[in-house]
Formats: C-alpha cells, structure tokens, sequence
C-alpha cells in the first residue's frame, strides 16, 4: 500500500472507480432496453486499472485507449453527462454524436480517444510521448490495451520504437483473459504478457489488475521513470471484465459460474473498500454518501443524453477537414 | 415450394458443402469458431454474426481461431494457398483492413505476375462491409473500391442469399484470390436457395428487373433498395432495369453497356465514399464506351465524401436513401 | 535569370524553410537521416534519394530516423500532430502503405470527425510513387487513388520543383492530414523556384497549357509528358488544354468543367492502374457535371489491370507513352 | 562441429556458398557496369547463413524470403542461371522477367520468394507451415528475414501465430547490424534479437552467422524439432555483409576500414574452407576444383542471361489471373 496516498486521494479513487462501475450498470441495463445503439463494450470489474493507472497522471499527460474505454475516459476526467450523450448519439456528446462509444475523445483532458481498431492506440501513444519529449514540459502518454491487443503488430511495434526513441510512455496492457470469446492463456504466447518486455529493453511487470494498490504502485513507478527520462514500461494488469465483450454477447465460453464467482470474490470495488475501511479513517458512512453521489450523477446523465437532441442533416457534412 | 433461408445460413451452408468436397478448404479468423482455450463452450461464437457456427463440430481442426494478428493471420492464408491448401480467412471487418493490407495487395494480388505465371494463390478473404449498424467511423466502410483498384484481386459483392451461396463456392474453387464482402445488414436477409452446390461465375451481372426507362446499377445492400424505389416508380409509369453486377472485378462491363445502350439513362447506387470509387468506375465506362447511348448526365447516388457518422439520425442521412434514389433517377428521366 | 532547382531539392528547400520558421515541424522516417547508431558518418542518406539530406546538421534531434515499424512511425506522428507537432513523416515508399494504412485512413483522417471537430491533425506524410526505375511490383505503384478515396486525408500530388515546394510548404501549414505523393522520376528534374517561401493553395489546378481544342487532364509526371505530345500536336494544328490538378484531395472541379466547356473534349493522362482511379473519378465528374458539353467519349490513358512489370522491356509498355497520350488525344478530337 | 556431415556435404556446402559469392560479385560488377536495372541487395558474405540453414530443409520444405534473397533462392536450389536472366529481366528468368531481383521465387524448389515488402515474408512463412502441418507431411517452413525486419509489426505476429498454433516453422533473423543505413544495435531495442523468442513461448538462440557449423547446428536442432512437432524456433545469425545496402550506396554510414576488416577477418568462406582443409580429408585443391567450376556455371549464366531476349507486348496483360 503506498503511502503517498491522502484520504482525499483514496476518497477520490473510490469515486472514479464507483462512477465508472455505475455508469457501466446503467448501460448494460439500458442497452438491453434497446435503448442504445451500436457496439458497447464495458469496463465493469476492471476500475481498479484505470483509477489506479490515471491518478498518478497530470491533466496534461495524455492516454491512448481500446474499444472498451470508459473507464479510462471517466478515470482521465472526461466528463460524464457528455459520455452519456455520446453513447447516445447526441448533440451534447463529447464528440456530438459522430463518435459514439468506441471513439469517445477529449483531447482537452488528455484523452486521446477509445478506439475502434484493437493496437490502434498504441502508437498514438508513443506520438503523444513524442510530443511531451520535443516540448520538454516533463509530460508522459500512456497506452491502455487488451491482452488481444498485446499480439497486434502495431503493439509490438510501438514497444519497440518507444525504447528506440526513449520516448516518456506507459504501456498498460488488461489482460482480462478473453479477447472476444478466445481465451488469452490460448492467444498469447507466453505465461506473462510482461515478459514481452525484456525483449524490448524495457521493464516489464505483472499484477493484480484486482487490487487497485498494487496498479497504483507500479504505475507510479512507470509513470516517475517515463518523466524522468529513464524510458517505457510495459505493466500487466490481470483483471476481470464482469459483463461479455460487448453487449449481446451471451458467454457461453465462460465457465458456468465464473462471473458469479468473479462478481463475488474479485470485485476490485469491494476489495478496495474493505482496505479503505479497515486500515485508514475511512467509513463506511464516507463510501455511502458517495455512491449516492455518484448515483445521482449518474442518473442525472442518463436523463440529460435521453432528453438531448440528436445531430441534424447540418452537421452530416461538417468536421470532415478544417480547410477544403 | 422452393426453400427459403437466410443470406447468414447460404455463406454457411457454401462453406460447409465446399468443405465435405474439399479436404484442402481451411477456415480460418478471429473467433471463427470462439471459446478456443476458455473453459467455457467450444464453437461459442461462430464469428461475429455466427456465419460460421458448426463447422467446428463438424471439421474440427480445419476451422481455426487466430490471436489479433491479422497480418500473421492473413499472410498464413496466403501462404497457405500458394502451398497447396484452399483457405477461406476471415478478416472481421473490411475496415481492418489497415492493419493487414500489404498481405493482400502486395502479396497474394501480385504473385502470379511477379512469379511469371507460376503459382496459384486461391485465397478466399471473406469480410464484413456497410453501415446502418450504428457501428461508427471504424466498424462501417464500405472500402471495396480499394481491393477493386488492386489488379490480380477478384472482388465479389454478393447482394442476395442465393447469390451469396453460389458466388462463395465459385470463390473458393477459383484459383485467383478473391475478396468476398458481405454487408452486415443483409445477413438476416431471406432468400430462396438450392440446398444442393452451385457455384456462380464471376464477371456475369444479374439484370434484377428489366426496364426501358433508366439504367440502374446498384451494388450489394444497395440493390435491395434500388428494387424497392424501381417498384415504386413503376407505379408512376417509370420502368427502371436493375443491374447487380455481383462482382466488382472482374466486371460485367456488357451487361452495363448493353443496357444504357436501351435506356439511354445511367443511375449508380454505390454505399461507398465517392471518390476513385465503383460508382465513378461505372460512370466513366459508360462516359468512355456508352457515350453514344448516353442521352442525360450520369447521376450517382452515394455516401457523401465524410466517414461513417456515430448518431442514427446522421448514419441514416449518409447512407444512400430510397428518397435520395427516386430523386435521382427521376431526375435523369425528366432530363432532356 | 530565375534560380532553377531540382525538384529533389525544392523539396528539401521546404522541408528546411518551414523547419527554421516553426519549431514544431519534425521530421521522420527511415534512414531520412541515416547512420544512426553506426560507427560511420551521421546524415549518410538524408533518405532513399538524398531529399532529406543537410536537414539534421541544422535541426537535430528534430530529424529522427526510425526503426522499420511503420505502423509505430506514421502512429507516432499521427499522434504527435494531434497533441501539438507538425510532423513530416516519411513513407519511403508509396508501395508499403500496406503495414500502416490503419494509422492514415481509420486514425487520422478520423479524428476530426469521429471527434467532434474537436480536434486537429496536421500530420504530412511524403511518399514516393510511381514507375519507371525496374523497380519491379511492390516499389513501383501510384495508389493515390486508395488516398484520395478515403475522407478527412488530403493528397497532394506535385508535378514541377515549382510546385514541389511550395505545396508542400502549404501541407505543412495546412491543419488537416496530408498525404504528400512525390513521384521518384521528378526528383531529377529541374525547373524555377524562388528561394523565399511561398505556399500554394490546395484544390487549384494548374493550367498548364491553354488550347481550345481538347482538354487534357494530367496527374503528377505525366503532366510532363503531356505536355511533350501537346507540344508536337501543336505542329500539326490540335491545340489541347493541360490541366494539372496539383491535388486530387480537394480537386478542382471547376477547372476541368471549365477546359471541357471549351473544349468539349477531354482525355485523362493517369500512370495508376485503371479501376476505381482518378482517371475514372475525373472522367465520372465530366460524365456529370459537364456532360452538356461532351462532344465525344473521354479517353483514359492509364496503365494496365496489372501490376508493375520488373524487365523494363514491360516496363516501358506499361507506363502511359508519348505514343498512347498521342493517339489519345488524335481520336477524341477526330470523333464525330 | 557437427559430425552428422558427410565430406559429400561439406564440398556441397562449400559449392553452395561459393556460388552465391561469385554470383553476387560478378552482380556487383555488372550493376557497376550499368548493365543491370533496378534495386540489387547483395547477400555477400552471409553465405553461411542460407547454405548452413538450407542443408537442413527437404526439397519439399518451403523457405520465405526478402529482398536480400540471392543466397537463400541459391541455397534452396533455385537454378542459377534463371535468376540471372531474372535479374537482367529476360524471358529465361525464373519469373520470366515479371519479377526482378526483389521477387525470384520458384515453388518447386521451396522457395517461396524474395519480397520486396520488409516483414513480407514472416507471415508467409507460418502458412507454408501450415499447409505442412495440416497435409501432415512432416514439412517444415522457415522464413529468413533481416534485423531490420524483425521490428516489423508482421514479424511479431508471425512468431506468435507460428506459437499458439504450433506450426513448424523455423525464423532466421540474419541480423548484419544494419538496416538500410541504421544501425541494428539502435534500432532494435534488445541485446540478442533471440532474446524476443521467450516472449513467444519458444526457444531463441544467437549464433556466430560466420560459422557454417554453428549455423548448421542451431538449424539443424530448430528444424528436427518443427519437423517433430516441437513448435517454433527463433535463430538468429550474426553476420556481415560485404556490399552496401543495395548497389549504388556509398556506405559512408559505416567505419572507415568496417568492410576491409571484414573481409580480411570475418569472411565465411575462408573460415569453413580452413576448417575443411584442416580438419577434414578435403584438400585444397578439391576447393579449388569447385572454384573453378563455379566460375564456369556464373560465367555461362551470366552469357545467357545478356544473350537471352526480354518479354515483349504479348506478356504484359498475361499472368494477372488464372481466369478472369
Ligand atoms: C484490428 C482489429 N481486429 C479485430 C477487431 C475486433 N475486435 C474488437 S475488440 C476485440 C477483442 C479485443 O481483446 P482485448 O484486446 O483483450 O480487449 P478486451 O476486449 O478484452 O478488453 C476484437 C477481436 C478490431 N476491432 N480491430
Ligand atoms: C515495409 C518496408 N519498409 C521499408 C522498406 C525499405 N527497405 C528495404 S530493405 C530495408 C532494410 C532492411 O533491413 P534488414 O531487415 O536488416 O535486412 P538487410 O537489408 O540488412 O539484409 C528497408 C528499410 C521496405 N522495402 N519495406
Ligand atoms: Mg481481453
Ligand atoms: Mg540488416
């Protein structure tokens, strides 16, 4: 447990991690209403990664994220009503409804966007870094991605060339043991995705995505090594999604009770609650008023994407080039 | 009464029948069969739209999931093909093929020239094109233009489930590599379908409707939607002939040819973007080899020249509509 | 007397004056510096043709060569634009956009967009295409077409050092993504160029040659060797009107319209091979937008549906000849 | 030294490294005559990398190349005198002159062909095994590329495809520390590229590329266990090349005295003809008896080649498609 950590900060990561776990629930739950359009993917089970990863980020460092990326919107700072909005296709979304879910950006809080193609944020990552690198302002870019995204060439690629250029950059790879229905243990070569990283040069670990401690402590490490010159790290966070790929997937490749029993013993959430509440001042009474918070606001940003507008025949056309 | 399924159920059935004929058929993709490695249900998926679900139970290891990788992937295919084997690679979504492209163009495209005519590369890359699935700027290209500018592809664009089967089995028995599209919104379409092998030959159009009217090239989904308009516009005395050409190359350019030498009209309804695509190929055939025939402007009914929007409301608007079809081939009638 | 420069050295001339004026214009690629990391001299190649050649002797760091990872490359400069760089990134050759097409067409020419508006690219990639060396099927081929096809990428496609350079001062200062297609047989010709820095508007054509009797559309090279065969025309009394496009992405429309308004009569000069092009784009929009004004079939003069022969005895008959543009242009204007 | 060479083999060797030298300095020459088109990569001084590596593969086993591919087509048994009526472009080319240096290949030799493309060949490679393995022939495919390549996106694919699907493919990264004009020590972001091959699940190892027996060992060892079903195996070969780049580079990127050094110290051939002579019944003359023959075989492909006629109009359309 790093001690660096105030109250406010545990406070806080607790939010991040409930508002993203709430925001996913309401999705899944509206998606299956037929209420939501297009491919979704969601980050329940996994928040302690992302919270754990993006607190030890300056708002002006930036993340590349994956198809999956709400998470790491939401633990970047991207605001949720406009998220909201976006998964609906909505004049108020962040993108005003061109984007959707899979390409929910904002650039202004250093989110660099979710991202359609698996490996396709990885290299973007390393421009970012490139970027903080050429300005000497002590930035870092970090790339989250799958385990499926670990064998993308372009992911391999980006390893490489981070290390070559000693760019300031942070590979996160979730291996939340399925890329779609194929199990990661099968797709991946090796034991540990981490272990990829000798043959870049650069550092390698693996841990307990689960454990919103152990993600904080080895991404500060990363994150202080990238700004202080000394190059990438690729760090594994083994973890579990809670729902299917996407919505409308029914996993049947999962073992009968898996997600039960992942929802019961690995939920990254209670586990962080119950440190909080046994080896700090924190109460329990602390965590309720914010999940009624979170609630609220969550709710407050469903009613506001559903009563939003949709984009009209003015703005098919528009956004395609600044100049033309 | 002739049996009906669904244009899913024909490329299954087509992959399937060419399978039990040809041990040297492969499948292969992401999650063609799904679950490889989990503990949970093998042939869990099928493919993203469970195209492919049961060929596992029934061919076993010649149906194969891939790790992420679709250059690896794709390339083995192509290797796989010039060394003797017959496989049918899934590239999920056209729109991947960014990441996997030089395997196809650069390789098994140029092979046979490059190689002076020795090796045979029967390589079919069966994958997912079209919007209307809400599905954004990433997972809803047309991109068909592209493989149809590469020279030593074949490019099929299979419209209905019965064209669908029969194109599918002549992609795999031919021997040139062939790029096999299937929009996503007419997998749940139904059509009749011969439940023995027929193989379909490339480079013949289906004349879906004959008409004296205005010509009408309409290519995948969007034939569909051309018939419904033509239908439409029958009714108001206007005779539309419908041209499916059903592959983009090689292409029927007779079929095209011979019909604006009747109507005199060219309509091209192409869900692609605009630019150094099928619809502008058409047109300038028609500009080049029908200019005699032609007694008004071309008109092409497309996609604007913008990605595919997010939000329903714009999809429906950048998708070519009936409405924007019947405006234009009223247009070219009233012409002149 | 007007200084007159290599078209290579227009290039880096640009290169160097926009790298002097703004100090978040990089420059990347493979070996565009050369002898990193070697016990040899640094700057050794300045690129496969020496344009880049001089730049990292006065700008440094800011000229990084690169592993051979296009993807991670042309990403990393895509990325790098989005978050406040103007990088100039080189794909040595047109032919590889095979292993990094994904990071050009689903990546940066979306953003904007996919975005919102919300963001901006200004990311320039300078590639070489183009026949003519024996450079056999993978380093030979135009494939700007697949660049112009796709929305939110603009390409540029400059046929004199004139316009070399100060087009490509205008695609570094441009905010949208760039694709910046130089063709490797003009790096050695020569023409004038002023020493201060000028840009040249995009989707302005150049008319290279007036003449009223038949309009001639050339893209890059060949607007040179049109302008040979307008030449000796002119002897025998044809007068053809060259327009030089300049960029396929934004075209301009109105130039050609214009010339065939005139001239009633067009033909397309495109080294690329023929199908879903920009000889068909151009000659769909006449078919168009101009047929009133058409007086005879367009002729295209383009490549074959093959890919590019090695032997140059092939090689010779593939590119578009003096002969070819010549008998062209003698049958558009005999017709009717 | 592996004892399983009979003296047979080992002239065999010598023959086959020499051929490629001499075929490669008489293209040397001819190029700088300007009698030769296009861009020529010349495979000098790696002989024993192909020759070694090659010894091992049945004439059904299948090898994927690059552009650097004169010495793999020679060591696979590639007719010589129909790649160099290929490399001038001429109708008795093994690609009938539609190819070119970039891109000899002939199937029924295994040989899969030179490829423009850098990392073109990889994927190739895994589905000639492939094709193996399902045929169930007990054929192996090995791919050769170059240390430059082995930072391509498709490379790193490759090892992991040919991994999680078992195939029998062996990969030779002949890393000559450069690519192009780069040098392999920066671009390549380990010590050993064998060093990747752990993050792939299979056994790496680096050899000294000079050594005909060390190469022959470690492929030897690699291509018994494809053949076995073990999987795949990463080799990489440490080696020089003699000319630059391609022909036409000035080589200045390189030390003053780097390639006479080479030459004079770290030439194959010279190593393996010491050794013969020394260690084994084979005498000099026998070497110089092959010399002389090999001279006589370049010599005369080299008349044939400038003797035989180029394509002409009718080839230009054919060969696109078998049916179109
Ligand atoms: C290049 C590419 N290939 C395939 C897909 C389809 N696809 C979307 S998500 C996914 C699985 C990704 O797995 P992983 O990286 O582990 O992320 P996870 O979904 O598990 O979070 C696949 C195959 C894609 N979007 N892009
Ligand atoms: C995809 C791609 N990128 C770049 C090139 C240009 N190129 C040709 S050879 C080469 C260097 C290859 O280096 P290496 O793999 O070490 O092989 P070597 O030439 O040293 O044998 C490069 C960059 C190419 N042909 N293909
Ligand atoms: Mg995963
Ligand atoms: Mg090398």
């Amino acid at each position: 447990m790093t001690t660096a950590l105030s109250v406010e900060d545990l406070l806080n990561a607790y939010r991040t991690m409930k508002t993203i776990r709430d925001f996913e629930e309401c999705v899944h739950v509206e998606f299956a209403k037929g209420e939501i359009p297009g491919f979704v993917h969601l980050y329940a089970g996994e928040e302690a990664s992302a919270t754990g990863v993006c607190m030890n980020l300056r708002d002006d460092d930036y993340i590349a994220s994956n198809h999956r990326g709400h998470g790491h919107c939401i633990a970047k700072g991207v605001d949720v009503h406009g998220m909201m909005a976006e998964i609906y296709g909505k004049r108020g979304g962040t993108c005003r409804g061109k984007g959707g879910s899979m390409h929910i950006a904002d650039f202004d809080a250093g989110m660099m966007g979710a991202n359609g193609i698996v490996g396709g944020g990885p290299p973007l990552a390393c421009g970012a870094a490139l970027t903080a690198k050429m300005k000497g302002n002590g930035g870092v870019a970090l790339a989250f991605f799958g385990d499926g995204a670990s064998n993308q060439g372009t992911t391999f690629e980006s390893l490489n060339l981070a290390a070559v250029w000693k760019l300031p950059c942070v590979f996160v790879v979730e291996n939340n043991g399925y890329a779609e229905a194929t199990a990661s243990s099968w797709a991946v070569s090796c034991e540990d995705i981490s272990m990829r990283a000798e043959g870049f040069g650069m550092v390698g670990i693996t841990i307990d995505g689960h454990d919103f401690f152990a993600v904080h402590e080895a991404a500060q490490e990363a994150v202080e090594r990238a700004r202080n010159g000394g190059g990438p790290t690729l760090i594994e966070c083994k973890l579990d999604r809670f729902f299917g790929h996407c919505e409308d997937d029914n996993q049947s490749y999962r073992a009968p009770n898996e997600v039960r029993e992942i929802r019961a013993n690995k939920d990254c959430i209670k586990r962080f609650a119950t440190v909080l509440t046994a080896n700090t001042e924190i109460t329990n009474s602390d965590l309720v008023a914010i999940d009624g918070e979170v609630r609220v606001l969550i709710d407050d940003a469903l009613a506001k994407a559903v009563a939003d507008s949709a984009p009209g025949a003015a703005d098919l056309l528009t956004d395609v080039y600044i100049t033309y | 009464m002739a049996r009906k399924i669904l244009y899913r159920d024909a490329i299954n059935e087509a992959l399937d029948q060419e399978m039990a004929r040809d041990d040297t058929v492969l499948v292969m993709g992401e999650d063609v069969v799904g679950g490889t490695g989990t503990n949970g249900e093998m042939d869990a998926w099928g493919g993203a739209f469970g195209v492919t679900k049961g060929l596992y139970g029934k061919y076993g290891d010649r149906i194969m999931d891939s790790p992420i990788s679709e250059s690896a992937l794709i390339g083995a295919a192509v290797g796989a093909a010039a060394t003797g084997m017959r496989p049918v690679c899934e590239l999920m979504f056209i729109d991947f093929l960014g990441v996997c492209f030089d395997q196809i163009y650069n390789q098994a495209a140029k092979f046979r020239y490059m190689f002076g005519g020795k090796v045979k590369t029967p390589v079919v890359i069966r994958t997912m094109y079209g919007a209307g699935f809400r599905a954004g700027a990433q997972h809803s290209q047309c991109l068909y233009n592209i493989f149809t500018h590469i020279p030593g592809l074949k490019v099929v664009m299979p419209s209905t489930p019965y064209d669908a089967k029969g194109l599918l089995i002549q992609a795999i028995r031919d021997d040139d590599p062939v790029v096999f599209c299937e929009h996503k919104a007419l997998y749940a379409t139904e059509g009749e379908v011969p439940k023995e092998s027929y193989a379909i030959p490339f480079g013949e159009a289906n004349i879906v409707r004959k008409g004296g009217d205005v010509t009408i090239v309409a290519l995948g989904r969007m034939v569909l939607l051309a018939g419904q308009v033509a239908e439409t516009l029958a009714g108001d005395g206007i005779h539309c002939e419908i041209i499916d050409p059903r592959t983009t190359s090689p292409f029927d350019e007779d079929a095209v040819l011979e019909s604006v030498g009747n109507t005199g009209r060219l309509v091209i309804v192409d869900e692609s973007n605009p630019r150094c695509s099928m619809a502008t190929d058409i047109s300038s055939l028609a500009a080049q080899k029908g200019f005699e025939f032609l007694q008004a402007p071309i008109e092409m009914v497309t996609a604007p020249h913008t990605p595919v929007p997010f939000s329903g409301a714009l999809e429906d608007l950048y998708i070519p509509s009936p409405e924007r079809i019947d405006a234009a081939i009223r247009k070219v009638v009233a012409y002149g």
